[in-house]
């Protein structure tokens, strides 16, 4: 599975983008994953209501089921116009 | 409908000429465009944007696709830019025709409330300071319940 | 703040341009361009504009300068037509600017709501069976009581 | 006194000013005045809830006063735009 960041997360998390081996079955359990890696992901995650994440490109929510799903994106709220 | 994700400059004028030449049957066209503002009291080196390949040109499509279901539109047109903007410089533009006015306006103030909050893009301010991630506005995100 | 009332065609894009480079701190430029649209079916020779001199630039200086009192805007451009216009010719072009884009968008929509229904413009359509007067819309008159 | 006419009114008066000597107090007075005048006028000023006027180039109503008036301009709904 890719995972993929943006914006402040990318630049936490130190690169845009990862393939994981993962069994987690939904989008909180692959951040649970993630924060036990260590300090910087935990830091990174900590706080969820200021993440959004999408699902093979689609908007999606932390309790979303990861079956089928390619790539993961986790980025901070949009800014764009 | 068109829909452009893109680096370079575009002309917003030629775009809105090209734009309503092209719109079969619409009374009137309307368009929004976007310019980078400096900092109060000035200072902004860049307004760098970043986006989400792919995901973006999807999200914008979409947005297109619903304005076009919801009001009857002749045409819309979509461009943003991404990379490193200076003050001053056009960031994006959209572009709704329609045969009655009203639609032309909704759909465009739609589309932009989409735009600011839904669709993958980041702005970060540069200054001589350093750089900083501009915050998603609540009020941009209390638009969205418009519609 | 720009008001033209005139015969001549102009060019939207142009002037679209020019006034965003204008627009001294606004982040946003909201346009409207209005369009002579052909009778259902076809058969529209032309549009013919007929206004009342003096008072039609009076009325359009009045809006702007109400728009411009309401909104935080930077800037108003409003362009008008008078005489025979063919189908497709552009009628007419208001343009906002402000630093943000709602009141751009509610400053333009505003503008447009005064200048159908309270600027001393009326429109007459040439057809081969002979040429009728432009009934006002109760529509039109509606959409005013929503400032 | 100038008085102005637009648009169906105008064809139907046939001219687009005319110059009128008047004491009428008010816009309803003068409409009375010039529908007296022949059947023209009358069929043209029939319906005032389809006329609109402008005193001194602002719009205003078939109740106000003349007084100081220079020009008064009668026409249909404006449809501009």
């Amino acid at each position: 599975m890719d995972i993929l960041y943006f914006a402040w997360l990318r630049e936490r998390i130190g690169v845009p983008r990862e393939r994981v081996e993962t069994g987690a079955e939904t989008v909180r359990d692959l951040v649970a994953e993630l924060s036990a890696r260590d300090e910087g992901y935990a830091a990174a995650f900590a706080d969820l209501s200021a993440l959004r994440v999408a699902l093979d490109q689609e908007l999606s929510e932390f309790d979303a089921p990861l079956a089928g799903v390619r790539e993961v994106a986790f980025f901070p709220p949009m800014t764009g116009g | 409908m068109e829909i452009r994700v893109q680096a370079e400059a575009f002309d917003a004028g030629a775009e809105l000429n090209r734009f309503s030449a092209g719109a079969e049957g619409a009374g009137g066209v309307v368009s929004f465009t976007g310019v980078v503002r400096d900092l109060p009291g000035g200072g902004l080196r860049a307004m760098e944007i970043e986006h989400y390949p792919g995901m973006t040109e999807k999200a914008l499509t979409d947005f297109a696709a619903q304005a076009m279901e919801r009001w009857a539109l002749s045409d819309v047109l979509v461009i943003h830019r991404f990379g490193a903007l200076a003050p001053g410089a056009q960031i994006m533009m959209v572009a709704t025709a329609a045969p009655h006015r009203r639609a032309a306006f909704e759909a465009a103030d739609y589309l932009m409330d989409y735009l600011k909050s839904r669709a993958p893009f980041w702005k970060k301010e540069i200054t001589a300071a350093g750089a900083d991630w501009v915050a998603a506005k609540a009020q941009d995100e209390a638009d969205l319940d418009r519609w």
